[in-house]
């Protein structure tokens, strides 16, 4: 904010002089419109009172005063006192229906410009002189300060906490396979069984008829397997000869 | 006694947001007083309660803007007025663009800057956000998206309003038209006389003038 | 009414001290308070009052070695602390690992990594510990001395143990299918699936999975 100058305590300076001139010191105004609210205030009625023929005179008397002082005036300062020259003709000047907006529109705009301008300037000043956090009014200078303690809430519940414990059991444990108790003819059975059938058949026997009566297809298809290694045993020690006339046929036994 | 006249909460649910509301280092909303106290408290009870209790005490309860915080009574001010020059003196440019924000928000930059007649220069802005005051308040939907500025519940706390509705004079100024929405375009054919530019030639306001 | 007892201060002299030490940035003495609200003041009379005001209030007055200051009440302290309760799961070592010291407490970290057939991080028995579930439980009498952990009555509580007799035991677990390897499996192919990368056959456990 280095150089500003316009502070708070200055903001009703620069007041309105008694005479309808003011200093000629361009470096006060924030431009036209700044320039303009100020001379209108000089006119000490209402800002929808005010003459704005008057007004325009004003402003073009002061830029004169200020051009006669050879003070460099800003562009837009003259480009202002050239637009409000140009609606004063239009206001002297009979009425050109022609032209639109009218003069008389422009004038109320311009009015209500400066009209808005100076509501914001009032309204500013009533801002600034409220009671001001910090300078007028305070707030506890020590507070202790509120605190946010994050804490984490945990969702675990027991059937977690065992159902973990079953895992890492079920890790550590050594693997215990245990195959059920399934009703089969063993090897030594089936040996055992074949031989004392085949005896000294000397008839070529289908090896079903060997097969021991049962009503459980597993152990049917266990003692087919069974009895079909202890035939391939007993051929092997010479004690039956086998016989298969082809492939998938049925396999017949007889005593050697 | 004012106290009569509202629903009475307990002592300790009064106490509670007291207690809440003096240790907060900033004004603090219903919302953020419940996250302390708990649900079960009538926290708008006890606020109406404590605002009626320190109403003529020398620290009053106040609303602003929805959150609430202690001060020191306004009446007090010549004691407690900091001898320390204020640090920070808002320029003419400064007070009158925060007046306009104020007034008119959302306003964009290039309505500030109609309704003020010149270029808003670099750092009025800045200084006012920087305070805390003002905010980007998005763009609006217009060509150009200009961007929008509103004031912050700071500005409320730091002018004592409680909501801008309070703002001074907002009622008649709307009722006399002055808030309406600034016609840029028609009032840039005013000053320029069919130029294409939307304010007057300036480079910026030169607020070091 | 304590009140009542001590002189009776104008209003305006009460109000005076009050926003001066609820303003103030530190304790002020009588004296610091002489240099707000003047010499013509009563400020002892004005502090016993505010004292006695304020002495079942959600904060107090208060004197410490000659020095007033507003402080919010005690027992109100644990208000002004919001906790902030988020929501969490523990992660698979997590949860391992407790259930390990829960049925082999005391255990030590070496044979909870033993247990487990993995490290675990430096990180998972502090957020045991942090949740109050787990605290140290002495040194073993071996070489090494090894730091043993034991579960909490925090933990029972949260758990809904009665005791730690209450955990199922190994042939409950059997019975309930917790020890099948298939579900082992069916598990291991969950969290492929899923967002936990603790997987057991890592080298050590990762805590931010």
């Amino acid at each position: 904010m280095s150089g500003e100058q316009l502070v708070l305590d200055s903001f009703e300076a620069p007041s309105p002089v008694e005479d309808d001139r003011l200093t000629v010191d361009l470096g006060s105004w924030e431009g036209p419109l700044d320039l303009l609210l100020t001379l209108a205030r000089t006119q000490k009625v209402d800002l929808r009172e005010m003459s704005i023929l008057a007004l325009v005179d004003q402003y073009l008397a002061y830029i004169n005063d200020a051009r006669t002082l050879k003070l460099e005036i800003a562009a837009d300062y003259l480009v202002m006192a050239a637009w409000l020259a140009y609606l004063k003709s239009g206001l002297l000047l009979p009425k050109d229906p022609e032209i639109e907006p009218s003069p008389e529109e422009l004038a109320l705009r311009l009015q209500l410009r400066l009209e808005r301008l100076n509501a914001m300037r009032e309204a500013g000043a009533r801002l600034m002189a409220r009671d001001r956090l910090g300078r007028d009014v305070f707030a506890r200078g020590a507070p202790e300060g509120l605190r946010v303690v994050r804490k984490a809430k945990w969702d675990s519940g027991l059937f977690d906490l065992i159902q973990a414990y079953g895992h890492i059991k079920a890790r550590a444990e050594p693997p215990l396979h245990i195959v059920h108790q399934r009703n089969v003819l063993t090897l030594e059975e089936a040996i055992d069984r074949v031989s004392r059938l085949v005896g000294s058949m000397v008839e070529w026997t289908v090896i079903h008829r060997f097969l021991p009566e049962s009503d459980d297809p597993q152990f049917r298809k266990s003692a087919l397997a069974s009895s079909f290694v202890a035939t391939l045993e007993l051929a092997r020690q010479g004690k039956v000869a086998l016989r298969q006339d082809d492939a998938f046929a049925p396999l017949y036994v007889r005593a050697a | 006694m004012t106290e009569m006249m509202i629903p009475d909460p307990t002592q300790d649910d009064t106490r509670a947001v007291e207690a809440t509301l003096f240790a907060a280092t900033e004004p603090l909303s219903v919302q953020d007083i419940a996250a302390y106290v708990g649900p079960d408290v009538d926290i708008k009870a006890a606020l109406q309660s404590l605002a009626a209790l320190y109403a003529n005490r020398g620290i009053n309860l106040v609303d602003r803007g929805g959150k609430w915080h202690f001060q020191t009574a306004g009446d007090l001010a010549h004691i407690l007025r900091r001898e320390r020059e204020e640090s920070r003196k808002l320029s003419r440019a400064g007070i009158e663009t925060l007046a306009i924000i104020a007034y008119h928000e959302p306003v964009s930059r290039a309505e500030i800057e109609s309704i003020r007649g010149v270029q808003i220069s670099k750092g009025t802005l800045d200084v006012l956000m920087e305070a805390g005051w003002v905010r980007p308040a998005g763009r609006r939907e217009t060509p150009g998206r200009p961007l929008t500025f509103a004031t912050t519940p700071a500005f409320l706390a730091h002018f004592g309003l409680e909501n801008r509705r309070d703002l001074p004079g907002i009622d008649d100024l709307r009722a006399a038209g002055l808030l309406d929405p600034v016609d840029l375009a028609f009032d840039a054919l005013d000053l320029q006389g069919g130029d294409d530019q939307d304010t007057p030639d300036l480079e910026s306001d030169d607020e070091s003038a």
